[in-house]
Order: C-alpha cells, then structure tokens, then sequence
C-alpha cells in the first residue's frame, strides 16, 4: 500500500518537475534557457556514461570523443561547404538536420563498437586508461583534419530542422503567449522531449534483463559468465548504447553552441561527466539527471550570482574565484560521495534510494550475483 | 645520424623523469590495487614546495623539504581517503583520486597563477659535452638521480622487508596478511614513495630546457599513464621501460614531423597515447605485466 | 557443555574458542556458536564437509575473516589467555598464532627464499629469524636446495613445504593447517602428515582443518566433526573412529558402495580446482 | 533546477504579465522584453540607445580569463581597461554617461564562455574584451547574429572577417614580417639562410605561422616549421631538429614558458641564434628564472603597442595610472594595452555619441567611420574604416631586459615595413 502510495508520489513528483520545466521558457530569460541546454545534453551524455560505468562497472574517460563524434559529425553532415577563416574551407554534405542528427548518433554507436573490441579484451583500470586515449586521438584529429572539422576554429553546426519546422530566432516568427520564441526556447523544448525519452528509454533498459545482465558483469565477469551471460557482447552492446547517448548528447551541444571548437571536447570533459554520475550516484538514471544538472550549472549559476556572493573573489582580485570554487566543490564532492554516501545525491534524495543496483563499492554481499559470495563461499 | 642521436638523448632524458612518474604509478597499484590519478598534483604539490623554498634553504635543503612535502601530501591522501572504505572497488578508488586532483590542482594551479617558478638548482643552463652532442647538465643531473633513485628503488623492491612485503602483497594480500604484512603499512610506503618519486620528477621537469614550473606541470603525469600502462600497470621495471620508450617515442615523432606531415602535427603527445593503444591491442596487460590472476 | 581439555589434561587450553557466531552479510550464518579448543603441545583436528564453517573458523582466528566482510556476531577466541578476537591479523601472528591457508597460496612470483622472508615479517630479531630459517631447511631440505628459484616453479607437494616452511618462520606456538592435503597424491600427503608430526613434536601445537579424515585422524588425538556451523560431534580420535558418522561419512569405510558420499567428496574438489587455477 | 523562482534576477516577467499579452495582441511587442534583448532602441534626449545605456551609465561587457591558464593577461588588461576608465568617468566619461564593466570570468572555459554571454548579451552595448581563440571562434556566431561590437584579446588575423571585431593593433602574421624585416635590416639574417619557427598548434600559432612562410617567401630565407601544443614545457627536440637545419634565427609563436625553454635550450647547445617572437611570447616573470640571461641576450619581441615600460604620453600615463592603483603588482604590456584598447573602444563610442547613436548599429556605423584612433602613442594610429583589413600594419620591436619595467626596452620604434605593406592575409577585405 505504501510502496504504491511512494510510486504514485513520485510519479506525481516527476509529472510536475516536467510541467515546471515545460513551462519555463515563458517566465526565464536567455542566460537560464542556455544553461537548461547544456544541462539537458549533459544528462543525456551522462546517462549515457552511466550505463558504461555505473551500471556495467566499466571505466570510461572516452566520453568526450564520443560527444565529439556526436557533434562533429552532426556539423558535417548538415553543414555546406564554406570558408570558415584562416584560408581553410570545410566540406559538408548538406542532409536534412534529422537524418544527420540520427546519423550522428549512429556514427557515434560504431565508434563504439569498433573500440569495443579493445574495451571487451581490457579489464577494469586498464580499460580507464585505454579509453583516456581516444580523447587524445580525438582532439588530434579535430585539429589536423581540417576540411572536415574546421580545425581551432571550428565550424558551424545547421540550424536544427523538424518537419520544415527551423530552430532558429525566425522562420517562422513564433510567438506563445506573448513571449517570442527565438532559438534558445525552442532548443529547450526539443532537449527536454530528447531527455524524456533518453531518460525511459535507459530506465527500460536497466529494468529489463540487459540491465540486470550488466550488473551482474559489473560485480562480476566470472560469475557473469558462468551464468551464461555473454560477456563480451553485453560489454560492446553497453559501449555502443552509452556512445550513442554521448553522440545524441553531442548534437545538442553543437546546437547550443552554433560552433563546436575542438578545445570543448577535451579530457576536463571526460572527467566532468564522470564526476557526474559519481555525484549523481553510480547506477542511477535519475542520478546521472541531477549529477549532470548539479555540475554543469554549479560554475554557471555561481558566476552569475558572483556579486553577490561576497565570500567569493570578485572578477580582479585575488582569492578564490567563482570558477574556482565550482572545482572545488564539485571535486570534494566525488571525493565525499565516495567516501560516505556511495548513493550519490539520487540516494539522498530518492525516496527509494538506489533505483538500479548497488553502487560499485558495495557490492550487496547476499545477492546471488554479487562477487563476494563467490569470493568467500565458506566452503 | 647525429641528429637521430640527439633526439634519442632528448627522449631518454625526459623518459627517465616519466619513468619515476610512472614508478609511483605502479608502486601504488602493486600495493593497494588503485590507480592514483592524483600523481599529477602531488608532483605540482611538491615541486611548488620546492620552488617556494628554495631561496630560504638552498636547493639542497627545499629538494628535501619538497619530497618530504610530497610525501606527507600523499600520506594525506592515503590515511584520509583511500584507506577509509577499505573494501570498496579500486574503480570507485580510481575516481576518488580523481576527485582529489581536482581539488590539489585547482587549488595549486591557483596558486601559481602565471608564474614560472624557479628551483635555484645548481646546473642552471650549463650543458655537458658527450661527443658530438650538447646536454644540459640538468638533463643529465636528471638521468644520473633517476638511475639511481630506480636502482636504490629495485634495490629496496627486491631486498628490503618492505619489497618482499609489498610483493607479496601484490600477488596475494589475504595470504599475505596471514603472514602478519600489515596491508596498511605497505600502503602507506607505497605512496611516500610515490610521492616522493613525483616531487623529484617535478623538480625535473621544471629544470633546463624547461624554465621552470608553471600551472601546465602537473599535465606531463599524463604522459606518465601511457608510460606505465605500456610497460604494465603491475611491473616497475616496465615503468621505467615505459617512460623511456614513450620519452624517445616522442622524441623522435616530434623531431621527424615533417617526414611524417601526413599523420599531422604535432605527433608528440598524442603519439604516446597512440602507441598505448597498440599495445594495448597487442597484450592486455602491456608488455611487462602479469596478466590479471583471475580468482573467483 | 565444557570441552574436555583432552590429551594432555593440563590446565587451560592454549587456544580456546567459545560460542563463536559468524555471518557473511545479513544472510549467510557460517558458524552458529562453536566451541572447542586446542591443549598446549597437541593436535588437534576439525573435521567438516563443504560449506561446514571450517575455513571461517580459521579465518576468525587468525583475523582475516574481515577481509572477507565477515561479521562476528558472538563468542570469543583466547589465545593462551589473551582475547584475539578484534586483533587485526599481524597481531595475531604476533601473538603466535599462523595460519597456513587453504590452497597453499604461496607467492608464486617471489623466490623460495623470498616467500619465507615473507613468513618472518614479524621476526625482528635477526638471529631468531636465522634459527626459524635453519629449522625450515632441517624439516624441508629440498626447500633449501630450491630457495633461489621462483616459488610458482615448485611442484604441489613442495609448494605445500614451502607454505608450511613459511608459516613457520614466525615461530608460531600455534599452526592453524587449513586442509594440507588437498590435491596432492597420497604419498606426498604422507610425507606432510610426518612433517606436521614432527612439528608438533618440537613443541608447536597444531589446529588441522581437514576433509581427509584418515591423515587427520592419525595426526590428532582429539577431534571435532563440525556440520552446517555447529560442532555435531567431538571426542578423543579413538572413539571418533568407532563413531557410525565418521566411519560413513570422513572414512568411506563402512559402505564402500554409498556413491552419494564419494560424489559429495569429488565436487567441492573439482570445484576448488577451477577456483584456484 | 534552480530556476523556479519567476522573480530572479535575468527574469522580467511574470506569469500574469504573459497572460496579459497573450490577451493584448497588441502589447505583445511592448511586454515581451526577451525579443528585443537584443536591441531595445529608444530615443532618449535626442539620442538612440540600445541594451546597456542608460541615461547615466553605459555598461560595456568584458568575458575574460581571470582564473584558467590566462589569467594572469586576462587581469592585467581588465585592469588597464578599469583605469582608463576611471579616468574618463573622472572626466565626465562620454555623452554625460559612465562607463561600466560588467566583468565575467570564464576561467577560459569554452562551455562556460557560451553559458555566460546570454547573461551579458542584454545587458551590455558591447563587448570591451572577449578572451581565448577558442571562445572567440566558439561566440562567433552569437557575436553576429546579436550585432556585438567587440575587442577581441587576440591578434589573429583569422577573426578580421567578423565586422563586429575590433583588433586593436596589427595582428601576428604581420608582427612576424616586421620583426623578420627588422633581422635583415640588422644583418642577423640574410637571403639564403635557414630560419626556424616553432609556433602553437590553434589559431594564435598558425596565424603567426603564414606570417613567417610569406616574409620567407619574399626575403628568400629557408623556413623550418615545428609546431607544437600549449602544454608543452621542454622545447628541445624542436630546437635540435632546427639546429640539424642550421637556422640561423628562431622566430617564436608560442607561450612564455616555451619562449624560456626556446631560449635556454638555443643558448645551452650552443646555437645561439637571435629569437623573436610574437607579443604573448614574453612576461616579465620569465627572467627571473634560470632562463633569464639566455632571454636577455637572445630574445626579441614584436608587437604594435608599447611595452610597459614604453615612453609615449600614453604608456607613461597608462604606469602612472597602474602604479599608484597596484603598487606591489608584478607589472607587464597587459595593462598597457588594456588601457590603449580602452581608449581605442572609447573613441568609437565618441564616434556613436556625436552620431546621437548609442545603439549597436549606431555603434557598428561609427566603427566604420573611425580613420585614425590616437592612444598617445601606445598604439600607432589604427584605421577601421576598410572591413576585413588590419587597423594598422606598423609594429615595433622591444627586446628582453631586466633593468626595463616590465621586462621589455624598445629597440625598434613602430614602423609597417615594406614588405608588411604589401602582405595579404588570406582574410584581408572580407570583413563586412
């Protein structure tokens, strides 16, 4: 009865923060609708890493080359050519926005998979570091293969189109209740509907048997296999789904910038995310929703209200500064998270605490699955 | 061929210094399972301590103030963070330390600010002639203390209680607690070593041909991680090994960019990364490392 | 009901576990109230199937089982009159207690010598180190002749020596043998029951976990028979032998045609092979 | 979220307001102030204003690094930019109205630069400093779509093809020719010679780069490339390599702690060669370390605005200014081109003001219509009026000393070469 009640509740809790969020490009100026964007294709791009190590317990650091992959090739493949400065002219191959978005995230899934064949051969750490180099690979290529990338510079990215309908300031004027509607407010409402979908979709997912699949290899691989699950196909198939997260996560990205640069897409990006899911809870959808908004609008949010905040140092002085004092939290934070709440802030918050597994450094010892009953089996 | 010569020397030298980076990589993975990608900032915390010091106590004196710095900084590290969950999965260890260099660099990269910090050390840019090559006496100061803090290292792996403790440790650390090893104990070493290893190693890097250090340092412990990966994460000869590989490597991609223009420029850095990912390919647990015991 | 002290008879045993509860998580109840005890000088056996509590018994008392996130719910172990629950297990090395685990788990990659250095970690004293080495060497000779080589190289019957040459550089008063039988050929499990019983004779007093009951039966003089975390039988080895349940179960003597029984022994040994290979 | 709150700040309306409008077609425009964020004109006192000018204050906004890897240059030309202004507000700042800044740190952090300019865009005329290739190229196109007049802190001749950019000084490519230009005059290097470039991979870099290939060209010197990334501290395999060519000069495109290393190294192995560089090459912190002598004896710089301790009535009152402020700062030229930029910023703003146009467009007309901004000679006198052209193509040359405040004496007064006269970038006239 309760149980039913707190589902209902949360629901109810969950219906009313969509309706909020709906509503609010008619109360909120640009600054807030910006940040909404990154924070909606950060949740998609965490979501999407989560699966990889939260749920699956594999380490990546890749994540960045992926939304590049997302990004870049949404840029190309929507793009025309033009002479984007510096005497270096960009190729592009003119698709409709939809088809290259959706061939966007496809190329970022077979990324994926072609690094799965290295992250099914690697095991724990050595797959963290193994994938810390496609980001070195990754921005490389960004800056030497310039007439696809624009190289430093970057290149634009084609304003996103549905159905004739464009995501831009015009064409067509759109008014709603008399506020315009310009770029920034219909990007929203096209991440919030990307979001609502990424979200159930990867809550189906966990919920089913490739959810509990993953787990068991995360606590696992032996055990895992010993139960017939095929290890390595659940690997690569998580690598790829959680790619191609990243890949949709870098479309938005590449709208909400108009110009990706190679700089974005850097290692400090990997890690970002990573701190992410780890603050938001390992293992959480939900979790890597308010981990992704918790950190991409810390900095932000901070800065903005930096006048006043007077224990902050303002622009000029000396002292710790607002884009200092993100890091640091944010870096205290995955160093707490870890240490005592393993739940993340979706552990806190939740009424249900961990909505999909355990956390990776507890595992449950009297699960079935889990490693140390197989470990310690008192025989 | 004289060229070729230089650019060997060049990537020795610097490969030695990530040798040490990457020693302390492994230390800390042989002892305690985790991979510390807070080397970075402990090799910022120490050599900043160090160029900080050194006009109060000579070079001398804030090399030994800057490695005990160093140590203690990664003593800090261990007792308060790593050891605290003490069962907990060394991926969630692995991130945890992430966190820790997100905080130490911001705060020290703060701290330096534009700056490049001196160490007053006693080559300055006084160069050695070696045949028909040039190396600054730094380089080869560096190359001299490497080798010999990595020979006093396989010395104390290979003799000291704390090498057969450590080792033993690495290979089985329930037998080997049952033989009375106190895992902490060797854990804590390990990462006095290791941050020991990264101050002297930052204080190298900041010596000529490099002016100094400055808020980018603490970056090359990412040349350091291809190093030790590639020799195996477990193997401290491999990280020695490693560093000199990945040291001439890019040395010797950097100094023949131009024959090689095609795969662009420049190849130094993401050369080190690329070759990771070979060997990698090629042997999973790089070419020094034991291949994961797997015990269910 | 107070344990016989047994054999020896005098005063108050060397090592004495009482009432020791021990669960794995919230499920799994390893030892539900186990009491017996070691005299100063014997041997004693615990005899048990798989899943019977005996590697947790051992663990307990050597301090690992936290390593294992074991939880001691109740009971106590006392080690010539000092409490060792709670002492971490340096501490009960230090106290005189040594394990030689189950499966020999020697340092496969250290040498000979190097392994046993590793046994006498808590041996401050050099000269006392040299004496537990010389001892080692005078009980395994062939040890001596292998000391530089790697570990991993020797054979079963010898890295089973070594983990007992190991176990004994640190002077232990107390040797827990966690099933030194296990996957060796008969012959050499009688070279190690001589071993252990001229150990035992130079004055170290012996706990021997076993699934081999014959060799266990003929080392000891007084055993315990623990099933699903109790102790369901105990007494001097000459009345445990007349016993129907050890006969049956530990002896295969009386029905040599009961299949259920030697399938029950055959796969918890198969199943230790994939574990440790 | 936290953005529930209708009534935080950046929020101008309420729901009542929005259903009002929905109900009053007519009003729509009037009630719906994000529409026009973006150029708000009134007329007011018979003078066009946009976003950011009141009747008392005209609010500028400066995106800047105060706490990534620039945050040192980002601070100093913050703050000659705030003393310049003091000192025109103390003079009755310009069409009766103060000069504000509204001052950002992105700590050169591209998603945070996006993430922070909606902020700024309403509220500022224009952009008195936007800092970092990267988050330039990245607000590109937010720039032009919202009509921004902006300084950028770069010196790329890449970003000339954005009319809203106004580059105060020359930019890198042409630095370079009139630093090569200066070398041959001086004899350190003649036709035939080899000469080594080591510059930045990115825009700052390569920019500096098609400098050296077409003074190259023309002077018939043999150019030996080797580019390198910004983390790199240790620049001696490029300097070996370039050695093995036997350069006979290094030209610089790089960032200070590589400059140190250039010099060391090159002095070190002997080759002590002359190197010039670009004006990010040097801070005055450089010669306080091990590097120092090598720099004081080999390093020179080109740049088209005076060094800190510059002699003009400009730079003299731009140290004045800074000194009194900032007695204990480690001085260096960012704080003087800070002040000169401003000044540059302010004429314009003159321009819009006799115009009685302070709007963006009003602001983007008296750009063009600026022929020659006078700095008292910090800067030489820049030109805006062709789109897509460098303002000026003079530059000087200072060299390393550490008896000169901010580390820098000029040894070449400003001066546009012949061969810098006749250059063109591949940008050159694009702009508008």
């Amino acid at each position: 009865m309760s149980e039913l009640l707190r589902r209902h509740a949360s629901r109810a809790v969950i219906i009313a923060l969509v309706v909020v969020l709906a509503a609010l490009p008619l109360y909120v100026g640009a600054f807030w609708l910006q940040l909404g964007l990154f924070v909606f294709a950060a949740a998609i791009g965490a979501i999407g890493l989560n699966l990889v190590t939260g749920t699956a317990g594999q380490l990546s650091l890749a994540h960045a080359f992926f939304l590049a992959i997302g990004a870049y090739g949404y840029a190309y493949l929507s793009g025309t050519a033009t002479s984007i400065g510096g005497g270096v002219v960009v190729d592009g191959r003119e698709l409709p926005p939809l088809l290259a978005a959706a061939l966007a995230v496809a190329l970022a899934g077979l990324a994926g998979l072609l690094f799965s064949p290295i992250a099914g051969r690697l095991r724990g750490i050595y797959l963290g570091v193994a994938s810390l180099s496609l980001v070195f690979i990754g921005q490389h290529v960004l800056l030497n293969a310039k007439d696809i990338t624009g190289g430093f510079y970057g290149r634009n990215a084609a304003p996103f189109q549905l159905f004739g309908f464009t995501f831009t300031d015009e064409d067509p004027d759109l008014t709603v209740l008399g506020v315009r509607f310009g770029q920034r407010e219909r990007l929203w409402y096209l991440g919030l509907v990307l979001l609502i979908l990424c979200y159930l979709f990867a809550t189906n997912v966990l919920r089913g048997r490739p959810g509990r699949a993953l787990q068991t290899i995360r606590d696992s691989e032996i055990a895992a296999a010993t139960m017939g699950v095929n290890v390595r196909a659940y690997k690569a198939w998580a690598f790829v789904l959680s790619s191609m997260y990243a890949g949709l996560a870098g479309v938005l990205v590449a709208l909400a910038f108009q110009r990706p640069v190679p700089d974005y897409f850097n290692l400090t990006l990997s890690i970002t995310y990573l701190a992410m899911i780890v603050i938001g809870g390992l293992g959480s959808v939900r979790g890597a929703v308010i981990g992704a908004a918790f950190v991409t609008a810390l900095p932000l949010v901070l800065t903005h209200y930096s006048d006043h905040l007077t224990f902050l140092a303002q622009p000029g002085e000396s002292g710790v500064g607002a884009a200092d004092f993100a890091k640091y939290v944010y870096g205290g934070l995955v160093i707490v998270v870890i240490l005592v709440a393993p739940g993340g802030l979706a552990g806190l918050f939740g009424a249900r605490g961990r909505q999909t597994g355990v956390t990776t450094d507890q595992p449950d010892p009297t699960g079935p699955s889990s490693s140390v009953m197989v470990k310690e089996d008192p025989l | 061929m004289t060229y070729f010569g230089v650019l060997v020397i060049n990537g020795v030298s610097l490969g030695f210094i990530y040798g040490l980076i990457a020693l302390g990589f492994v230390v800390i993975y042989k002892a305690t399972e985790v991979v510390n990608f807070a080397q970075g900032s402990m090799l910022l915390l120490g050599a900043y301590i160090v160029a900080r010091t050194h006009g109060d106590l000579g070079f001398a004196g804030a090399v030994l103030l800057g490695v005990a710095a160093g140590a203690a900084g990664a003593l800090v590290i261990e007792f308060v963070l790593v050891r605290r969950p003490r069962h907990a999965d060394p991926i969630a260890l692995a991130i945890l330390t992430i966190g820790v260099d997100i905080v130490l660099s911001t705060e020290l990269t703060r701290r330096i600010g534009q700056d490049v910090l001196s160490f007053g050390d006693p080559w300055g840019n006084d160069t050695v002639d070696l045949g028909p090559f040039t190396v600054p006496q730094a380089r080869m100061g560096a190359m001299a203390v490497s080798v010999g803090l990595v020979v006093l290292f396989f010395a104390a792996f290979k003799y000291t209680s704390w090498g057969v403790a450590t080792r033993a440790t690495a290979e089985d650390s329930e037998a080997a607690a049952l033989m009375g090893i106190r895992r902490g104990r060797v854990s804590m070493v390990a990462w006095i070593v290791a941050g020991a290893l990264a101050t002297v190693a930052g204080v190298f890097l900041g010596t000529a041909p490099s002016p100094g250090l400055n808020n980018s340092s603490n970056l090359t412990a990412l040349n350091a991680f291809p190093a030790a990966v590639v020799g195996g994460l477990d193997s401290t000869g491999g990280a020695v090994a490693g560093g000199v590989l990945i040291g001439v490597v890019q040395s010797l991609m950097d100094g023949y960019n131009d024959n090689l223009s095609f795969l662009g420029s420049p190849l130094g850095d993401v050369s080190a990364y690329a070759v990771m990912l070979v060997v990698l390919l090629w042997r999973p647990s790089g070419l020094f490392g034991t291949r994961e015991v797997v015990r269910v | 009901m107070e344990p016989a002290p047994a054999a020896s008879g005098a005063g108050s045993p060397l090592l004495a576990v009482s009432d020791l509860a021990v669960r794995y998580g919230r499920a799994v109840q390893a030892l539900r109230g186990v009491t017996l005890a070691v005299p100063d000088g014997g041997i004693v056996a615990v005899l048990g199937n798989n899943g019977a509590g005996k590697s947790t018994l051992l663990r307990t008392i050597s301090g690992t089982c936290r390593l294992s996130r074991a939880v001691i719910e109740a009971g106590s172990v006392t080690f010539a009159g000092r409490r060792l629950t709670g002492v971490d297990p340096g501490g009960v090395v230090t106290a005189g207690v040594v394990q030689v685990p189950e499966g020999r788990r020697i340092f496969g990659r250290l040498t000979v010598d190097e392994n046993l250095r590793a046994g006498g970690i808590r041996q401050r004293d050099r000269t006392e180190r040299a004496r537990s080495r010389d001892r080692v060497f005078e009980l395994f000779p062939l040890l001596a002749d292998r000391r530089k080589q790697r570990a991993g190289l020797l054979s079963g019957g010898e890295q089973q020596m070594l983990a007992i040459g190991r176990a004994l550089m640190a002077a232990p008063r107390l040797l827990l043998l966690d099933e030194p039988s296990l996957g060796l050929a008969p012959r050499i499990v009688g070279q190690i029951a001589e071993v252990i019983g001229e150990i035992n004779r130079q004055g170290t007093s012996v706990l021997l976990v076993e699934q081999n009951a014959e060799m266990a039966l003929e080392l000891a003089t007084y055993a315990y028979v623990l099933e699903l975390g109790r102790v369901s039988l105990e007494g001097s080895v000459e009345e445990l032998r007349r016993t129907d349940q050890v006969q049956r179960l530990y002896l295969g003597g009386v029905d040599p045609g009961n299949a259920g029984a030697a399938a029950r022994r055959e796969r918890p040994a198969l199943r230790r092979w994939v574990a440790n290979g | 979220m936290r953005t529930r709150n209708p009534y935080q700040a950046g929020t101008r309306r309420t729901l009542r307001a929005a259903l009002a409008c929905a109900t009053v077609v007519a009003l729509v425009a009037a009630c719906s102030t994000k529409s026009n964020g973006g150029g708000s004109d009134k007329s007011n006192g018979g003078i066009k204003t946009g976003p950011g000018v009141t009747d008392s204050t005209i609010t500028l906004g400066v995106l800047t690094d105060l706490s990534g890897v620039f945050a040192v240059l980002g601070k100093t030309v913050t703050q000659g930019a705030q003393l310049y202004f003091d000192k025109l507000n103390k003079d009755g700042g310009i069409c009766g109205r103060q000069i504000k800044l509204l001052v950002k740190d992105d700590g050169y952090d591209v998603q945070k630069a996006v993430g922070l300019y909606p902020d700024m865009e309403s509220s500022v005329l224009g952009m008195e400093q936007l800092l970092g290739s990267p988050i330039n190229a990245a607000l590109k196109q937010n720039i032009e779509t919202d009509k921004m007049f902006t300084i950028p802190v770069s010196w790329a001749s890449t970003i000339l093809d954005n009319p809203n950019n106004m580059i105060v000084g020359t930019t890198y490519d042409l630095e370079l020719i009139n630093g090569i230009s200066w070398m041959v005059d001086k004899g350190m290097i003649k036709r035939g010679d080899a000469v080594g470039h080591i510059y930045l991979e990115g825009e700052y870099g390569e920019d500096g780069y098609l400098g050296s290939k077409f003074a190259a060209k023309e002077l018939g010197l043999k150019l030996v490339g080797q580019k390198i990334t910004a983390t790199a501290t240790d620049v001696s395999t490029q300097i070996a390599a370039l050695k093995n060519q036997g350069v006979k000069a290094i030209l610089l495109t790089t960032t200070p702690t590589q400059t140190a290393s250039a010099a060391a190294v090159d002095a070190a192995t002997g080759l002590n060669v002359p190197l010039l560089g670009n004006n990010p090459v040097f801070v005055p912190q450089l010669l306080g370390t091990a590097a120092g002598p090598a720099l004081e004896k080999l390093l020179y710089v080109a740049a088209s605005f005076e060094p800190y301790s510059g002699d003009s009535a400009g730079a003299t009152a731009a140290r004045s200014a800074f000194e009194s402020k900032y007695p204990t700062a480690v001085p260096n030229g960012g704080s003087t081109w800070g002040w000169g930029g401003a000044e540059a910023y302010a004429t314009v703003l003159k321009k819009a003001c006799d115009n009685k146009d302070l709007t963006r467009d009003g602001l983007q007309k008296a750009f063009r219509q600026t022929t020659s901004v006078d700095t008292d000679g910090i800067l030489p006198s820049l030109d805006y009026s062709n789109p897509g052209d460098p303002p000026t193509r003079e530059a000087l040359v200072s060299k390393a000393d550490k008896s000169a405040k901010g580390g820098l004496d000029v040894v070449q007064p400003l001066k546009a070469s012949d061969l810098a006269k006749k250059y063109v970038a591949p940008e050159h006239g694009k702009g508008g």
